[in-house]
Order: structure tokens, then C-alpha cells, then sequence
């Protein structure tokens, strides 16, 4: 029997696969659904809050693949207007990337002043940066932040506990590297480009 | 896939491997739950061979895949080395298996920094693949399939992923808590 | 031979790989001058194929060889990339042909910043290093076996090293030189 | 037949291999030989010239193969004292060691100072440093050496055609990596250590 069977049964009905189920016919691919639910209490929304379409972002600041996707965020972005909420959760491959971890920290930082979404643009439109903290850290000064503040919350790691979260949320959810978008709660399997995730907007309403 | 994939490779612009593929191959073949688990020994090192037998009495996960070395960013056993704490929670071990040689396997695992073993069904090729129906004849590679196999040595689970399509992490989650679940009522 | 590379590997201190097998084991099987080579076409990209014929009319050298990634500090093909602009002087190609998938051959002609194609004798498994005699049935690997290949496709030169000796490039340029000089006492 | 039979038959007897030579039975291998003899007016020469024994490394500054091998050879020295002279040809690695020729014409700067050996030396007790060139610079300053001269040279790449001779010269003998010995004029296939090397050389008086 075919595991696609076995995972697509098992979103279905909840039905635990500790027995062999046997012989069955193959069933249609599904993809997985975001298993944590967007809460305007703790998400990073950008877009209104009760919006009807909504596009969830698992990122890593240093992924290349991030970096590329985000031109074509802001496209959805600008198409849909008012429509959309987007949301953007930590995905840090730390393994991979050294300064992913140090990077998400600095965004929470600036979000705990009120500018999640300034520092999140600036991170991923400067990525070669990122080996570099004094970037941001001038950057956030532009921004007019608390400087020793976000350095002091960085340095001890304030925001850690909360990005592994977002982290481990990703992966019950499905998350098979990054960028990993939910186009209205299911996971986008298509291009991460703005024609395919509008696509994917419209036809999942 | 794999030819998208690499188109997304060659551009200077960094793009995520196409996943449009929507035509889902199912496999019959792949081994179910239930199933006992056919054991097999494969290198991890030159030196060095790796039993399943030899993980009897905690829960094993085996995760065959294509090729060492696809060009994805995040490939599935880069996000496996990021999940194992989680998986340790389930006293689990990770096996990851292709037909590549051992060689590769070994600078492959230094560059992704994988922290299990990664076993060669290098010769005959995919003779351990095959057994778990988890073999492709016609490319020559293994499939991405999963497999949660119990204290026993008894398949609990498994997941062939469509082509092209990572499976990530949460169906083994799952499939690792059912299992303990089911131990804690076995003994209640 | 392997193993003792692989030891000097694991080791603190850098060790070059032992060469102490002395002894030399002959396969009679490899194709000899004279004969036609045999052409094939395997892929030297995911998407593309390289085929003998495409170099008629040029010398080739074929270097198989048993497996990607193995730990030596300078390895065959390294230093033919070092080699190239004299094998060039002789308007020669050369082509490196092992079993390991191409993803494997891409990561690791980067890494090695290798100048010439190196082919993927996949799937199915060796097949052309076997029409070549290069192929070692119990191990599933190429054999290190040189080819040098006139431009009408007629096999001028071959060796086979022995297990653990890496050839060098002094054959196949004392081979190149041969042909060159035939070649001029043919026009003349 | 068998590639191996043609090339030792080859060494043996310079018949050209143009023809097919049918089957033959397999012969010994034989490990190929030095092509360009030692010569005391262009050759780096350690121990007396006309010693009975002679070690010819073809080396890179940078590999760390040759690093390991280095003290192996000292050992050989000392062993063999006067009976032995030892050789240093230049087999830069440019491609995968990126300081591996600025080395080699750093040695070749020195030589040209009458310095060679102290720099070949400390160039392989120093492998770490090869990437700071100041380094070496600072050595030739305690070796009394003309520093400006020393730079100039390195920069004009004077030595550079002298070393792509040894390297080409090494090619021809059947280099095949570094380090690779002769032994009396016969490429070492064993272990690059003191005592595989000791024994190789008393055999092949």
C-alpha cells in the first residue's frame, strides 16, 4: 500500500496507523494544513487582520531561496491589497546557515519596539550583511530603536525560546524547507513565485 | 523534477525546486504497517556496517532517498539533523539510505552536517531499497520513502512521497507518538 | 586500498593514502589498441548527454575511475585538471566516467574545480565501463582504467592500474605523443 | 590485454604502442621512473651531491600530505647521513591550494639568496600561515635576506616558469599527487614514511 494513502487517510479521520491496513486503493495527494492557527496576539501580520485571504511564511533570514522569494511576497502583496494578511514565522536552519539564529533574534528584537516589519524587509534586503550585526544595529538606529535594549535582548537570547517555537509549530505543520508558504492554511507545493501563490490565493478562498 | 530542479540551480537568482508536479505515482509495492521490518547491513564507513537488527528495542525511523548532493537549499535530511532532538524525545534512531557510495555519503554528510548515519545500498544496488519496495527500477534510485518501525522491529508506518514532493518531518512525529501511545496502553 | 585511504583520513595528522599493495592484479578484459571504441552516451548535467561520437575527429582520453569523493588530497582527476592545457596542445578531450549519480559529479567537479565532463555510468550500473572491460563486478565500481582514443574512434592506448595506484598523467601523454607523430608520418 | 603489461613493455623497450599487440600474458608492474635526471646546477640539493643514495620529493607547500611527510623525510636524514642527498622539486597544486605558488616562489626568492633550505623549512613548519605572506617576509628579514628583492621577485613571478618546468618535468615521471618520491630514480608506490622510504632506498642501491 502506498504511504501517500496512509498520511492522506490519516488527515481525513484521525484514525491511528499502529495496524496494518491493507490493500486499498491509492488515494489523491494532500498536502499538508498549517497545524498552529494564526494568532494576531502573537503572529507578525502585515496586512488587515481579518482579511480574507491569508499567506503564512516560514523563513529563514539567510536562505537564498528566502531572499529570492520576498520580491515576489511583496508582488502578492501589492496585487491582492487589502485581501491578503501575511504572516511570517521563523523557520531557522541554523545547522546550515550560521547566522540564521542571530538574524531572527534581531527581528524579534526590533518587533518588541514596534518594527517587526521595517527590520524583517531590511534583513532580507541586505542578506549578504548578515555576518555583519553592526548592519542592522546602524539600521535600527535609523529606525530610531533602543539600541542597547535590542543589543542587550539579542546577546541574551530573549527571543530564542519563541523562534524555536515558531520552529517545531513549522515542522508538525509540514515544513520541508525553507521558504515554506500555507496559502489559506494548506501548504503551497507549487513555485514560490508571485503568479503561483496568487493562483493558489484565489482558487483556495 | 529533478530537471526543474536544476533549471532553478543554473539561474543566478536563487529559486526553489519547482514542486508542480500534481500527477501523483502511488507505489503498491512499499512495505506497510505491520509488516515485519527486513533486516539488512549496509556501511556507514568504509570500515564500518550498520545493522537494523542491531537498534532492536527502540524505535527506528528509515528514510530512503533519490541521491546525495540534489541541489535544494533544504534538502530533507538537512531538516532531519534539525528535528533529531525531537526525535530523540522518542529514544528513535535515523537511518537515511541511497544507492550512493560510501565516499560520497561521507562528504556529503560533513557539507549538510548530518548527525546520523547515512548507509550506502551501493552493491548490489538497491537490494535493500527493493526490499522495502522502495526502489525506482527504472532511474535507478531509491524512493523518498519513510518508515517508523517499533521496538520489535515491526513497520508501525510509512510514506512513499510523491515525486519531487519533500515529506518533511511531522508525518514521523506523528507516527512516533502513536507509538508510544500505544506502548503506555500496551502496559497500563 | 580502501580501507587504509580511509584510515589516513580518520587520523589527526594528514597521511598520504597507503600504496603498499604490491600485489598486481591483471584483468585481461580491458580493450586493447586497435580496437573500435565502443560508443555510448551518458549524461554529463541532469539535462545534458555526452556522447563518444560528438569527439570524432579529436583524440579522447577516457578516465574511469572508481568512486567520487574519496579521500585523497590530490586525486587522479584533480591533477588532470591541472594537466588539461597540455592535454589540450594535442587538441585532445578528456572525459572521467564513474558509476556515482550526477548530483554527486556536480558537487563534486566543483569542489575539485574539475575542467573536463565527467559522466554519470548510473543506470543501469556501469554499463559502459563493462563494454570496456573497466568494470569490477564484485565491488560495483569502474576500475581505474585509461583509454586514449584516436579521431577515427579507434582505441590507441589503455591501462589498467593497479589496485590503489593512481596512474598519473605520463601515459597518456607519451600515448598522445605516439598518435601525434603517426598522424604526421600518415600525411606524409 | 592488459593496460599495465603495455606500459611496463612500453618502459622496457620504447616500442611504440600504435599497434594492437594482441594477448600477452600479464607482465610485472614496474612503477614508473624519474625522467629529468639530478642536476647539481639547477636542482635544490640536500646532503653531499655525489651521495650514493638520492630522494627526490615532488612537493606543494600547501599539502598537507607533504606537511606529514616532512618530518618523515628528516627522519631519513638523520638516518642516512652523508649516504644520502635529498631533492626538492615544485609541484604546486594551484587549482585546490591557492598558496601553494606564491610558496613555491617564495622558496625559489630565498634560493636565488642562497637561502632554499631554511625557507623550504620553515615554509613546511609554518603550512598554517601560508595565506599571510608577511609571515615568510618576516622570516627572510631574520635570514638576513634582501627583502625588497625577495618581494619583487615573488610579484614579478620571476621563478614562476622554473617552477611550471618542475611541475611539468613531474607529470612526465609519473607524478601522481603530492608528495610522490623517487628512490633512486624509481617512483615510491609505498607509504611516504621514514621507515618505508629508509628501507626503499638501502634496496635499490
Amino acid at each position: 500500500m502506498s504511504g501517500t494513502t496512509t498520511v492522506a487517510r490519516k488527515r481525513a479521520t484521525g484514525k491511528t496507523l499502529l495496524e496494518p491496513t491493507g490493500k486499498e486503493t491509492a488515494g489523491k495527494y494532500q498536502a499538508p494544513r498549517l497545524e498552529i492557527p494564526v494568532t494576531p496576539e502573537r503572529d507578525h501580520i502585515e496586512g488587515p487582520v481579518n482579511a480574507s485571504l491569508t499567506l503564512v511564511e516560514y523563513g529563514d533570514y539567510q536562505c537564498p531561496y528566502c531572499g529570492a522569494a520576498y520580491p515576489e511576497v511583496k508582488r502578492v502583496q501589492k496585487e491582492l491589497g487589502s485581501e491578503l494578511r501575511f504572516v511570517f514565522r521563523n523557520f531557522p536552519l541554523t545547522n546550515i546557515h550560521e547566522h540564521a539564529m542571530n538574524a531572527a533574534e534581531t527581528a524579534e528584537a526590533a518587533s518588541a519596539q514596534g518594527k517587526f516589519w521595517p527590520m524583517h524587509d531590511f534583513l532580507y534586503e541586505h542578506q549578504a550583511t548578515l555576518g555583519d550585526p553592526s548592519v542592522a544595529l546602524g539600521y535600527a538606529k535609523k529606525l530610531s530603536l533602543d539600541g542597547q535594549k535590542l543589543e542587550r535582548e539579542i546577546s541574551q537570547h530573549v527571543y530564542q525560546k519563541r523562534i524555536k517555537d515558531d520552529f517545531m509549530g513549522g515542522v508538525r505543520s509540514g515544513v520541508n524547507g525553507t521558504p515554506t508558504f500555507y496559502v489559506n492554511g494548506v501548504r503551497h507545493d507549487e513555485d514560490a513565485v508571485a503568479k503561483a501563490l496568487i493562483e493558489a490565493l484565489n482558487q483556495n478562498k | 523534477m529533478r530537471k526543474l530542479e536544476n533549471k532553478g540551480a543554473a539561474r543566478n537568482r536563487p529559486q526553489k525546486p519547482s514542486k508542480t508536479n500534481k500527477i501523483v505515482k502511488t507505489v503498491d509495492s512499499v512495505l506497510g504497517p505491520g509488516k515485519t521490518a527486513p533486516n539488512f547491513s549496509l556501511n556507514s564507513t568504509p570500515d564500518q556496517k550498520v545493522s537494523l537488527n542491531d537498534f532492536r528495542g527502540q524505535p527506528v525511523i528509515l528514510a530512503f532517498y533519490p541521491a546525495d548532493w540534489s541541489p535544494v537549499c533544504t534538502d530533507q535530511l538537512s531538516l532531519y539533523a534539525m528535528v533529531m532532538p525531537e526525535f530523540k524525545k522518542f529514544n528513535a534512531e535515523l537511518l537515511a539510505i541511497s544507492v550512493d557510495n560510501i565516499w560520497s555519503h561521507l562528504a556529503f554528510v560533513k557539507d549538510r552536517k548530518l548527525n546520523f548515519p547515512v548507509l550506502a545500498d551501493f552493491e548490489p544496488k538497491g537490494v535493500v531499497s527493493r526490499k522495502y519496495g522502495a526502489y525506482k527500477e527504472k532511474i535507478g534510485e531509491s524512493a523518498r520513502a519513510l518508515f517508523v518501525i517499533d521496538d520489535k522491529g515491526i513497520i508501525r508506518w510509512s510514506h512513499l512521497s510523491p515525486d519531487g514532493i519533500n515529506p518533511g518531518a511531522d508525518g514521523i512525529l506523528s507516527a512516533l507518538e502513536n507509538l508510544s501511545k500505544a506502548q503506555v496502553t500496551e502496559k497500563s
